[in-house]
């Protein structure tokens, strides 16, 4: 596997699609060495590949935390650094800290989804990448890297179970 | 810092501290709604005026405003009847709500002189504090009355000479859009306290009073300290003409009123 | 045009062209910070210096420190009663402003350097009777010329003296950092 | 015994619609989609900018300048009075919060309940969502007496040492309203990402750059995808509490207060009711709009859109007819001398017409149209009854806030309140909210393409099997 080559292959519909990722497991390929792109999201296993990971909810769920005890810093912290009455109610009031503990813990599990979200996909990246705008049309597209010397083999695999296209991928500016 | 030990930490002190420190009793069947009380207030706070049509309009700023209620305005004209006046000011209530309800604690408890304060540079003008307010109390700066800039000068502005010498060096001159209110002349309370402790004494009653009792012509006003029961604020008090406005809420005013007298 | 602009901006020249902006606004923003804490101008410049060697003491030319809110200015006929009886200051131009002032009977126009806005009621006379002297807030005059404020008079800085001076003592904590102490 | 071995089920009229009414059962390539939606976006002509134009100049004037006049004259120019320390603002704050709502519950609870109906409308009812909490900010700084301090109110360390009060319910308000501004804008700009890298591949100059920046370089791999759909189905779950909790804590304004005809507890959920009322209107009403205005609209969204958002219509009046009914029978029967009093002020007050149109508009109206299949697949009929319930939604808080302000404890202070400068700042905002909306929609695909083509690949997989297997859409 000295020099390896990166393909695209293009696919009009989901079963010639799970077909090609058959074909390339056939071949020998394991799933991390290839990458299904496509303009809505696919399940793993409509393709017959394993799930994604992500790690976005447990990201989330620290911020979550996070944002629990900021809420509570803002509600019985503060009262600390300088205690004022008012109205005769208690300087750390446990209802009023309720409201607040609840909305800094959903906008810190909700801001760090978000974040999550950015830091687990590589965003923004504006480098260049192995893309063909069909994908946002609806197609589906099998990206993956081969030996150089075994490339014909895995163009004609992919083109028997469907593809429009076996192109080399070239990276380009999106 | 170490922490207060005085304040309530998890749960209210609403039955806490009944007492108070100053108070104030209006004798109704004295007053005879002169409003040498009003006059003397605004002299005193640098109430400004503000105008015939803003005042038509609700927004006079008095601290203090006599109450007048007609009864039986649906009948004939000879049924009419006018109930007592009912001199009313911010009543320093102890569970005062207007004080939780603001968001930059502009409107804050005094604890040492158990006041309510209204802190004029720290308000923002939510205005939810006269919403909350069941006495109606509280006024608003809707314009800049007291603008005495450079801009507005004598020249263009004829109130501008008189009104600028006549303000009170020790009470803040209020902005637009800031909520104020009576203090309780406490420009005059701290002065007292402060010859008092300058000579090494407790206040003495009838010392001092606020401008709203100095000028009663009736002495229907009586100011003093609620916590000392020799005071004759306390002994006033305790007739049994008093009570307090609105007492139901439990806000705990500082003010009573006697009324039924013959 | 907007493209050429940046991909000018993009070169070299252009990135020096935007530092030296960018470095052009910064000093304008500090020297305005700069500017606003700066002593203003005054008529005279009087050197505290100078008093305070001669042995003179605070009080007496501010005499309302302890007596009432404000601590006051002398007035010009005070400076005059003594600078008149020295020949070098008679006849010194550097006072003759105030030598003027006295004989016209216009006053000086001091510029207030240490004061707090109008929505605080401060009061001289309970702090020194607190057992403050003037130097803890208004520094050592003995190295000053013109008066400076040593430091920002502001709420944190006043706060930061209370607490401290409360100490333990939860009754007077709570009178010194009550609202109601200084706003009314 | 015969009858029963009849079929109990007869065949329905609506079984033998044609299912290519429905735009799940009426898919179009993407690529054909993708070129509708960009060229919508395109297509200006010389209406819109005359429209845009003089939205412009009513922002400029009547939002701009009578602000400017506002903050340089002091509230003295509004209509705010003693007693009626709060007016047509603080309407309108919970008018625009109650708008708000609507985009998160169609977007979060009908994506939670999986009504595949909702796809065309999502991106158009989330935009909603977050321009509308952009005019309550803005009439919540307009009230405000000192605007330029507003920021004492967040906790920022400071000099002074003195923190914002979290007892105050403002401060929640202030917390709430920030949270869920922050996340529905987050919650709009997630499903958007795969449609502006959509755009960005169709699109030269100025939008392409701008795409490209906001695409933040998708491709949509899996990973990505994956990513993506997660923090939305977190989005979902999470933003749907806390939508009930903004307008709760709005209520909680009121409700806090020991005022007569406001302390009240039903107030909490009547609100957040009153807020889907409101904004479910405005939904039907920007669809209308949509529809009518955009090109190749029509294709994607349909009379089901406005029968889903009819029905829910008719289902949330009636809620609303509920709890004002709950609201009403307690005074009532209490019989507490404020309460009662601020009924009958507000029914045979000098004001007493605003009552009367208030029930009119907000239960007449919708039960007397949204009963009827037919009319409710009328886009113009379902507009103008959004209209109506819009106009009845904001006189019930001008019920609840100005007149209630009106009368209180203390007789002596009653005073009527006539609004000043806050009917131009109204109109203005009302100016600022079109104004956004349009030119968003040159701006942003307000069709989630991606998510429309989702369901309608959904929908033909489901037919690859040997039983074709009903879909969600169908069984209701």
């Amino acid at each position: 596997m000295s020099e390896t080559i990166t393909f695209l292959a293009m696919f009009e519909d989901f079963e010639p699609a799970s077909l090609g990722v058959e074909k390339l497991h056939d071949l020998g390929l394991s799933d991390d060495d290839m990458n299904v792109i496509s303009g809505i999201p696919i399940k793993g296993a409509i393709l017959g590949r394993p799930s994604a990971i992500t790690y976005v909810s447990r990201i989330a769920m620290v911020g979550a935390l996070l944002g629990m005890a900021f809420g509570l810093f803002l509600i019985y912290g503060i009262p600390y650094l300088y205690p004022l009455l008012v109205g005769g109610q208690p300087i750390f009031p446990i209802p009023q800290g309720i409201i607040i503990t609840f909305e800094m813990t959903m906008l810190g599990l909700m801001g760090f989804a978000f974040i999550g979200m950015f830091v687990d996909s590589g965003f923004p990246s504006y480098t260049p990448k192995e893309y063909t705008p069909e994908i946002s049309d609806g197609k589906i597209a099998i990206l993956f890297s081969c030996p150089e010397s075994d490339q014909k083999k895995f163009v004609d695999a992919l083109t028997k179970a469907g593809a429009e296209s076996v192109v080399p991928a070239e990276a380009r500016h999106l | 810092m170490s922490t207060n030990l005085e304040l309530p930490m998890f749960t209210n002190n609403s039955e806490a501290e009944l007492g108070g420190r100053w108070g104030m009793v209006i004798d109704k069947d004295l007053c005879t709604g002169c409003q040498a009380c009003v006059a003397a207030c605004s002299m005193e706070n640098n109430v400004p005026f503000v105008g015939e049509e803003d005042a038509g309009y609700g927004r006079s700023m008095q601290w203090i405003r006599i109450e007048r209620l007609w009864e039986g305005l649906d009948g004939d004209y000879r049924e009419v009847k006018m109930t007592d006046y009912q001199p009313l000011m911010c009543q320093q209530c102890h569970n005062a709500p207007c004080e939780p309800v603001c968001p930059v604690y502009a409107s804050v408890h005094s604890m040492s002189e158990d006041l309510n304060l209204q802190v004029y540079n720290r308000c923002v003008g939510t205005r939810y504090c006269a919403n909350n307010c069941p006495y109606q109390a509280r006024v608003f700066n809707w314009r800049d009355y007291a603008d005495y800039r450079e801009t507005n000068t004598a020249d263009n502005d004829p109130r501008w000479s008189v009104f600028q010498n006549q303000l009170n060096p020790d009470v803040t001159v209020r902005r637009r859009g800031v909520m104020e209110k009576c203090t309780f002349c406490i420009q005059r309370i701290h002065q007292a306290e402060n010859q008092a402790k300058a000579e090494g004494r407790e206040v003495r009653d009838g010392e001092f009073t606020t401008a709203c009792a100095q000028a009663c012509p009736a002495n229907a006003i009586v100011f003093g300290r609620i916590d000392d029961p020799e005071s004759m604020v306390s002994l006033a008090a305790e007739t049994s003409r008093g009570s307090r406005l609105h007492e139901e809420l439990r806000t705990m005013p500082r003010v009573t009123y006697l009324a039924g007298g013959a | 045009m907007i493209k050429k602009f940046f991909a000018w901006l993009k070169q070299p020249l252009g990135l020096i062209a935007v530092g030296i902006v960018f470095l052009a606004l910064f000093s304008a923003a500090v020297y305005g910070i700069y500017t606003t804490q700066q002593s203003p101008e005054q008529p005279i410049q009087f050197p505290h210096k100078t008093h305070v060697a001669f042995g003179i003491q605070c009080l007496y030319c501010h005499p309302g420190a302890n007596k009432g809110p404000a601590a006051g200015l002398p007035s010009q006929t005070k400076c005059w009663g003594c600078h008149n009886q020295i020949v070098k200051t008679r006849d010194s131009a550097l006072l003759a402003p105030l030598k003027d002032a006295v004989l016209s009977g216009q006053s000086i126009q001091w510029v207030p350097v240490a004061m707090v806005p109008d929505f605080v009621q401060f009061n001289h006379r309970a702090h020194i009777a607190a057992g403050k002297n003037c130097e803890d807030c208004h520094g050592d005059l003995s190295q000053m010329t013109i008066y400076e404020n040593p430091q920002v008079l502001n709420m944190g800085w006043c706060i930061n003296c209370h607490k401290q001076s409360a100490g333990d003592d939860q009754a007077l904590l709570t009178k010194l950092t009550d609202c109601g102490t200084c706003h009314y | 015994m015969t009858s029963l071995a009849k079929p109990l089920a007869r065949p329905h009229a609506e079984e033998h619609e044609d299912p290519r009414e429905h735009l799940m059962h009426d898919p179009l390539p993407r690529g054909k989609m993708n070129e509708m939606v960009m060229e919508a976006m395109h297509e200006t002509n010389w209406k819109f900018w005359v429209v845009t134009g003089i939205l412009a100049v009513l922002v400029a004037t009547c939002l701009g300048y009578a602000w400017y006049y506002l903050i340089d004259k002091g509230l003295g120019v509004a209509g705010v009075n003693m007693p009626v320390f709060w007016g047509i603002f603080l309407v309108d704050v919970v008018f625009w919060i109650g708008i708000s709502h609507a985009g998160t519950f169609i977007s979060a609870i009908l994506r939670v309940l999986k009504v595949e109906s909702r796809r065309p409308f999502t991106r158009a009812a989330e935009l909603m969502t977050t321009f509308g909490l952009v005019q309550a900010a803005i009439s919540v700084f307009m009230h405000m007496g000192r605007v330029w301090l507003s920021y004492w109110m967040a906790p920022i360390p400071n000099e002074r040492m003195i923190w914002p009060d979290f007892h105050s319910p403002l401060m929640w308000d202030f917390m709430a309203i920030s949270t869920y501004l922050l996340c529905s804008t987050m919650y709009l700009f997630l499903p958007l990402i795969p449609d502006m890298a959509m755009a960005r591949d169709r699109s030269t100059g100025w939008r392409k750059t701008l795409y490209k920046i906001l695409g933040l370089g998708f491709r949509g791999t899996e990973g990505e995808w994956k990513n993506l759909t997660t923090a939305m189905n977190l989005f979902a779950f999470a933003i749907i509490p806390v939508m009930f909790s903004v307008h709760t804590i709005v209520s909680w304004d009121f409700a806090m207060a020991s005022r007569p005809g406001w302390s009240s507890t039903v107030f909490g959920p009547y609100f957040v009711i009153g807020a889907l009322h409101s904004g479910m209107a405005a939904v039907a009403i920007v669809l209308f709009l949509l529809r009518s205005t955009m090109k190749h609209y029509k294709y994607f969204i349909r009379p089901e859109h406005f029968d889903t958002i009819g029905m829910l219509m008719l289902l949330v009046s009636m809620a609303w007819a509920y709890f004002y009914f709950n609201d009403y029978i307690v005074p009532w029967y209490g019989g507490d001398v404020w309460d009662k009093l601020f009924q009958e002020w507000a029914e045979k007050g000098p004001l007493w017409y605003l009552w009367y149109t208030m029930l009119f508009c907000n239960i007449v109206v919708p039960w007397s149209i949204l009963w009827n299949k037919k009319w409710r697949r009328t886009p113009w009929l379902l507009a103008s009854a959004g209209i109506l319930i819009n106009v009845g939604m904001w006189l019930e808080r001008y019920i609840i806030i100005p007149e209630g302000l009106t009368i209180n404890r203390m007789p002596f202070t009653w005073r009527l309140y006539i609004p000043g400068v806050e009917i131009a700042l109204t109109v203005g905002m009302f100016a600022l909210f079109l104004l956004l909306y349009m030119l968003a929609s040159r701006v942003i695909p307000l069709i989630p393409v991606w998510e429309v083509q989702e369901g309608q690949e959904a929908h033909l997989l489901r037919k690859i099997g040997k039983a074709e297997i009903p879909t969600l859409s169908e069984l209701e």
